[in-house]
């Protein structure tokens, strides 16, 4: 039943994408209204899935695409295709159409009058449909294929607006990078199906349970997998295309490059968690640390109110993969599921001051905003405070499981691993610094644009009900009835940590001496630690244990780092205390160097893409010089040695018969005086034959 | 063994001539009526392919004949050439033996489908059309008999068939310097089919028919080591005798896939050769080659190939590296399309070289996908040719606006052959990898190919944004969008690429038992892994 | 020395010196009358070898005939004003030294041969009638033939001079 | 003198004297009548040596016959030639054969 449900919600959008693509002119609106009714009934199947779905429930259905039959040397050869519900699918299911449906609604009055307004539309609805299929998929290639369709959705969004050379080149760049992190995501499926001969989820841990799979091509495969996260997830080195992805239009970027598209990378972290080695799980962490920290440093300085909100997602994806790497498995993807809620919240909100201050993007030239847009202030406001960490937020909830996962993951490992939470605090604190910078820039203080502001109203009805029902998805009481706990929260007991198939050379020392075992975690007595009883795993309890402990000294910091985080932004921005721009004179190489974005862009730009067109030319000119050379030098030495014998023909050979004729000619000429014409010459001859005659017959 | 006769003769046998008796008649009709000529060609075409299409609904998946006369199908075998022998020659035996297999059921699929675009896309041409209808079906007779026949005779004659229509077709309806894209070809194609033909008679000589006694070219008793004579050149295993003429057919066969230092004559080709003829000769003609190998070289001297394995991988990967970069640096659009083309050869190469059933599997798929995929390119560039008389990419520019309907399809082409899931193009790069992935030596050099991917990624999307994106140069302004009769040569291409990537079971049930027994004799003929020495 | 040997001498020497006037002579006309005495030298010559019949006939013909004619030649074409009556004989230095030497040879090859000479037939009245009696009889052909090659020779003489 | 008796060879001596003069004024003289007369003295030498042979060699009467018949082709040449060489004199004016050579190209 359920199976059936969750193949309804997946090619609903397709069959939208369909109608709009073909017949989106003729309906009426553009069929806009067609593409959102679909969204809100798979948001409506969705919520119904969820409520149906137990924690520990699995539901599979598998259907066969590819049957090789017997190949000799290998075993039978099928690749086939399946849907899998299970807790991870139910939730993400409901956020993507959640935010997707938000996107629909908010676009039907941002995207108006646009001339190509039914094909957007088909877009999201294809998109929404690639989405869904990572979400659902059980197994690795068919993740890799709706990944790619995914890639493929960004791109036609991002350069929605082809006419003009900013969407472009965005787009081109989006899908080439997400393609580098995509040719590492298959050269690890490569690797775990030649081990374990399938692509499924089930049969690859079983497969690596039993030891098919281990030592370096375990890690290998965990990182190049991971590698299809970064890609797609826009971490550390390819994190370049999602601030460039803000040339699409606003609810694009509120859905795509906020919510679900970047968490796909997440997603795909959390559903191959157990396969991680743990040399994987640091590389991953470290990897999510690094995002986040320099993500958090360039958001300070940005001044476009979207690139602000890109480089504040990259960081909090960082912190979700930070999480995951670290172990906090349950706490990554509870971020992962509050983050898409206020992120998607956030970028509609920016998208309706944007469409209030008719397509200004600069918030140097916005201000006192707070009286003419009051619901997009207060929603705005709320995820804010959500993403900033604020207490009674679910932000605060999820960040601080975090944040108390790494020190716990800190102090477990020990050595050079404490950078991790001093990093991560760091960060959080400057969130909390650049988002209430970006809140007084472009809600208090004087309007800088003044015709401009005169025209700001509030954007209509359309737009702000997604802003209030995401912006309300942001209390804690959602997640869970404590505010300080996240732990008794019913989210916890849905998603609990994941038991490691990894073998137990490459596991971290603090998981070792374990049973080997999947941990199926039945529905879970609900102790005080709302964890599994003691007995099924001590590793589990070795992390939670050092997480509970680490549970409340993480809290007060994490409150204190925010709270300097917001008196600093009230400082400059709201009491002008200290004016940035002096300090921003002060620390001018630092300012200038987060300014242009650690000039990742540049470097890329002059090394790879430069070094790769300057290598194009060099073949090219090997191509036709040197191999195209060789033939020719071919045929010119053919031809060279043609003629060669031509002349030697013409010379030699020819020269021969020539002589012959001359010197036939040359006695030719001497006889001739002989005939004189006179008959007694003639007779003479005759005469002369016979006085020779005489003498040869008479010697006979 | 099934047997389908129609009035008598084999349907192998219609397939074949059919094209030649559609030549005699364009031959016979007026010059002037140029529209008869056409729709007589099309029809012929039209006819051939409805022919292959009943053969591939009589044609039974699960009889796998590589080297078992009884695996095949649709048998014709007849004494064609018997010369009693006198004096101190031998008798002369040559059979017109044509049969079909999991191996070349996709190729004769494929030559008929691509001879019905390629001839409907041959209507805008103007110059002496008659003569060209004729030299096209002459040039279809000569594929598709290189793919039934199993007599490495008339393998040979129909190889040949094939050279002569090609170089007048380039030599003569060509761009500007297509006397000596022609000549290039020509001689190239002929360099290789020499070393083809030292091969061929050295098997000959050194091969002893069962039944009749004397020597012969039947390559299915030529794969069987007992009918080669024990003291003959090419007798025994991993002989050098052997692996020279391996090598030897290895040459002739990759200067016709293009392998890498043979190719030069492929963009040369492409570029001066008229729309229709690209099609054909990206379409069916490379295919020629990396068939081939499989019929020819795996079966003959299956030995020989594991021992130089590791080397064809070597050259696959070449292939797909310097095929993309190349093609980067082009400013002709038809001559990027060209070198893309050599590239995804490589994948082929790639595949075929892991000897494993995923990555042979995934190379004939990529053999069929890579015909229909770049025939839909150069359509594109056909199309875009025939308005703007240029093919300079960097001219264009904002097309997509100009011509939607044409932009729709030319997204399904490109993302098809940068090998989109979801379209034709992923599944057989996808298999050819997954097949060389798993062969230990081999290893490496995929991971280098998966480069490929993205590099193939890089210079579409690159293409794409300079002729499609952005504002549109006021001198295209008077661009049309496709009209009736180019839709019916992209549409079917495009409906074929998707149906083919959601899909992809017809072809590979069609192909999967012959490649396995392909795989299996093959690796059993020898103890050498793949890193044979 | 009897009287045989000294008419031999005779006539010998006279036909003899006689051609060697018509040879060497510069003017024409005497070497056309030399060659009258040369014929009658050879007449006698045949009497000396007793054929009697055909001294005759070499008398009337030659000497009555022929002579006649070369003279009338010689009239005709030499043009009597011409100065030059006499022919100068052109460089012949080679043509001489070539007719010498064939001629020594003649005389060598004709005195160094053994001829196989039979004793002279003895002497008859006249050859005449064993003439007659040939003519008709074995050489009757050549006979006939003759009298045609006169005829036409006649004829053609007649026809070439003729003045058109 | 030679005191042996006249014998064959006196005559054959006699023939070939004429027959060198003969040919001496062929060869050499300038004068087509003097040629023909030179012809004449080569077949009375001929003749000479025919009844010579007739008198002293097997030969026979034949030797007289064949000499008759060698005296009426003589007459008949010697018309036939004379005729001639008045038609070269009428389109010549000349008769020196040094002169008549168009035969040489």
């Amino acid at each position: 039943m359920l199976i059936s449900i969750s193949l309804l919600i997946l090619f609903l959008p397709l069959l939208s994408f369909l109608i709009l693509i073909f017949f989106g002119k003729k309906l009426p609106r553009q069929g806009d209204w067609l593409g959102t009714a679909i969204l809100i009934i798979c948001l409506g199947l969705a919520f119904y899935v969820l409520l149906n779905t137990g924690a520990s429930d699995k539901f599979n259905a598998i259907y066969n695409w590819i049957d090789l039959k017997d190949a000799p040397g290998f075993g039978p050869v099928k690749i086939n295709l399946g849907i899998l519900i299970d807790n991870l699918s139910a939730i993400m299911l409901v956020v993507v159409c959640l935010i997707s449906a938000a996107a629909h609604l908010f676009s039907t009055k941002y995207m108006e009058g646009d001339a190509k307004y039914n094909r957007y539309y088909a877009y999201l609805g294809i998109f929404t449909f690639s989405m869904l299929g990572i979400v659902l998929t059980d197994n690795l290639l068919m993740m890799y294929i709706f990944w790619e369709l995914v890639g493929l959705t960004s791109y036609l969004l991002i350069g929605f607006w082809y006419e003009n050379p900013g969407p472009q080149y965005a787009s081109k760049k989006a899908f080439i990078v997400n393609r580098i992190g995509d040719v590492g995501f298959f050269t690890g499926i490569m690797i775990v199906y030649v081990f374990t001969k399938s692509f499924t989820f089930s049969e690859i841990f079983a497969a690596i349970e039993a030891g098919q799979l281990t030592g370096g091509w375990l890690t290998a495969a965990g990182i190049l997998i991971f590698c299809g996260a970064i890609g797609k997830s826009a971490q550390f080195p390819l994190h370049v295309w999602l601030p460039d992805a803000m040339e699409g239009p606003t609810p694009v970027s509120a859905l795509i490059h906020a919510a679900t598209m970047v968490a796909a990378g997440v997603y795909l972290v959390t559903r191959t968690f157990p396969m991680m080695s743990a040399s994987a799980l640091t590389f991953i962490a470290y990897i999510g640390l690094i995002t986040a920290f320099i993500s958090a440093t360039i958001a300070i300085t940005q001044n476009d109110i979207k690139k602000v909100l890109a480089y504040s997602t990259v960081s909090q994806l960082g912190f979700m993969i930070m999480a995951l790497g670290v172990g906090a498995y349950t706490a990554g993807f509870f971020h992962l599921v509050t983050h898409a809620a206020f992120k998607a919240c956030l970028f509609l909100g920016a998208g309706s001051v944007i469409y209030g201050m008719h397509h200004e993007q600069d918030i140097r030239n916005m201000g006192g905003l707070k009286k003419k847009m009051r619901i997009t202030y207060l929603t705005f406001l709320m995820a804010t405070m959500a993403l900033s960490g604020v207490p009674l937020t679910s932000g605060f909830l999820s960040k601080d499981s975090i944040l108390a996962g790494t020190m716990a993951f800190a102090g477990l490992t020990g050595g050079f691993n404490y950078i991790i939470p001093i990093l991560a605090f760091l960060s959080a604190g400057m969130t909390a610094f650049y988002m209430f910078r970006l809140v007084f820039l472009t809600f208090h203080g004087e309007p800088k644009n003044k015709e401009k502001f005169d025209h700001v109203k509030e954007s209509p009805l359309p737009m702000t009900i997604p802003l209030i029902v995401l912006s309300v998805l942001s209390f804690f009481v959602f997640f869970s009835y404590n505010p300080i706990d996240a732990n008794i929260g019913w989210f916890a007991k849905y998603v609990p940590a994941v038991q490691t198939v990894v073998p137990e050379a490459q596991r971290f020392d603090f998981q070792k001496g374990t049973t080997e075992h999947i941990v199926n975690a039945e529905s879970p007595a609900s102790e005080t630690h709302g964890e599994n009883p003691a007995a099924v795993e001590e590793n589990h309890s070795a992390f939670t244990e050092a997480v509970h402990h680490a549970h409340y000294p993480a809290m007060g910091l994490s409150l204190f780092v925010a709270g300097m985080g917001i008196l600093l932004a009230f400082a400059f921005y709201k009491w002008k205390k200290f004016s940035a721009d002096a300090v921003a004179e002060k620390i001018k190489p630092l300012y200038t160097f987060s300014l242009n974005k650690w000039y990742f862009d540049e470097f890329y730009e002059g090394v790879i893409v430069k070094g790769l067109l300057m290598l194009t030319q060099a073949f090219r000119w090997f191509d036709n010089k040197v191999v195209d050379g060789v033939v020719n030098g071919a045929a010119y030495v053919t031809e060279r040695s043609s003629s060669g014998t031509g002349k030697f023909d013409n010379s030699f050979v020819d020269g021969l018969v020539n002589l012959i004729g001359s010197v036939v000619m040359f006695f030719g000429l001497i006889f001739r005086k002989i005939q004189t014409g006179r008959i007694q010459t003639y007779l003479a001859y005759v005469l002369f034959g016979i006085i020779l005659f005489y003498f040869i017959f008479r010697t006979m | 063994m099934h047997e389908l006769k129609i009035l008598g003769v084999g349907i192998l046998s219609w397939i074949t001539f059919l094209p030649v008796l559609g030549m005699i008649i364009v031959l016979m009709l007026p010059k002037e009526k140029e529209k008869t000529v056409k729709w007589t060609a099309l029809g012929i075409t039209l006819l051939q392919f409805v022919l292959c299409i009943v053969l591939w609904m009589n044609f039974d998946n699960t009889l796998a004949g590589i080297n078992k006369i009884e695996g095949f199908q649709f048998i014709e075998k007849f004494t064609w050439i018997d010369v009693p022998g006198f004096a101190w020659t031998n008798r002369v035996v040559i059979e017109y033996f044509m049969a079909v297999d999991g191996l070349s059921m996709p190729m004769v699929l494929l030559t008929g489908f691509i001879g019905v675009i390629a001839t409907i896309s041959s209507f805008s041409i103007n110059k002496s059309i008659k003569g060209y209808m004729a030299l096209l079906l002459l040039l279809n007779t000569g594929m598709m008999g290189t793919f039934v026949s199993l007599d490495f005779f008339l393998f040979f004659v129909f190889w040949e068939i094939m050279l002569l229509p090609m170089y007048f077709l380039i030599g003569v309806w060509g761009g500007p310097r297509r006397i000596y894209a022609a000549i290039k070809f020509f001689l190239y194609t002929l360099f290789g089919s020499a070393f083809i033909l030292i091969v061929m008679l050295a098997l000959y000589f050194s091969s002893k028919d069962p039944t009749t006694g004397a020597h012969t070219f039947n390559v299915i008793s030529l794969m069987d080591p007992a009918n080669l004579l024990p003291g003959s050149l090419l007798a025994g295993s991993l002989t050098t005798a052997r692996l020279l003429a391996y090598a030897a057919l290895f040459i002739g066969f990759a200067i016709k896939v293009p392998i890498f230092p043979f190719h030069t004559w492929l963009p040369d080709a492409h570029v001066e050769a008229p729309t229709a003829i690209s099609v054909i000769l990206a379409g069916v003609l490379l295919k020629m080659g990396t068939y081939g190998m499989l019929r020819m070289s795996y079966g003959l001297f299956p030995e020989a190939m594991v021992y130089f394995g590791y080397a064809l991988a070597v050259f696959g990967m070449i292939n797909i590296i310097y095929g993309s970069l190349c093609a980067m640096a082009q400013k002709d659009f038809k001559k990027l399309i060209a070198y893309s083309s050599i590239a995804h050869m490589g994948y082929v190469v790639l595949g075929m070289s892991s000897l494993t059933t995923q990555g042979i599997s995934g190379a004939i798929f990529q053999m069929f996908n890579h015909g229909t995929i770049t025939a839909m390119l150069f359509l594109i560039v056909g199309v875009i040719y025939d308005r703007a008389h240029t093919r300079n990419v960097d001219e264009f520019g904002g097309l997509a606006n100009k011509m939607p309907k044409y932009f729709g399809l030319v997204i399904i082409g490109f993302f098809a052959s940068m090998g989109l899931p979801g379209l034709s193009g992923f599944i057989s790069e996808a298999l050819a990898f997954l097949g060389a992935f798993s062969v230990e030596p081999i290893r490496v050099i995929t991971i280098i190919s998966t480069l490929g991917i993205v590099l193939t990624a890089a210079y579409m999307l690159w293409t794409l944004q300079r002729m499609f994106f952005g504002t549109l140069p006021e001198k295209w302004s008077g661009l049309t969008d496709l009209t009736a009769r180019e839709y019916f040569m992209l549409v079917p291409l495009a409906v074929v690429v998707i149906f083919l990537g959601v899909y992809p079971s017809p072809i590979l049930n069609m192909m999967a038992t012959s490649v396995n027994q392909l795989v299996d004799f093959v690796s059993k003929s020898t103890s050498l892994t793949i890193m044979g020495w | 020395m009897n009287y045989y040997e000294i008419i031999f001498y005779v006539f010998a020497v006279l036909t003899v010196v006689s051609a060697g006037v018509v040879v060497f002579s510069r003017n024409i006309i005497y070497s056309a009358f030399a060659l009258l005495f040369t014929f009658t030298g050879v007449a006698g010559i045949y009497v000396l070898l007793n054929a009697d019949f055909i001294a005759i006939t070499q008398l009337l013909i030659y000497v009555g005939g022929i002579m006649i004619l070369l003279i009338f030649g010689v009239m005709l074409t030499t043009n009597v004003t011409n100065v030059e009556i006499t022919t100068q004989t052109l460089k012949a230095l080679p043509a001489t030294i070539v007719v010498a030497i064939v001629s020594a040879l003649l005389v060598s090859t004709m005195v160094s041969t053994k001829w196989a000479v039979k004793d002279p037939i003895s002497v008859e009245s006249t050859t005449i009638n064993q003439i007659g009696e040939l003519l008709l009889t074995k050489y009757l052909l050549p006979f006939e033939i003759a009298s045609i090659v006169l005829l036409i020779a006649m004829m053609g003489a007649a026809f070439l001079a003729r003045k058109n | 003198m030679p005191n042996f008796q006249i014998g064959l060879t006196h005559f054959l001596v006699i023939s070939s004297l004429l027959f060198g003069l003969g040919l001496f004024a062929v060869v050499t003289r300038r004068n087509a009548i003097m040629i023909l007369m030179g012809i004449e003295l080569i077949l009375n030498a001929a003749n000479i040596n025919f009844i010579a042979f007739n008198k002293y060699g097997q030969l026979g009467v034949d030797g007289q016959v064949i000499s008759i018949f060698v005296i009426i082709l003589a007459a008949a040449e010697a018309v036939i030639a004379l005729a001639i060489v008045l038609n070269i004199y009428n389109n010549f004016k000349t008769v020196n054969a040094d002169e008549i050579d168009n035969l040489k190209e």
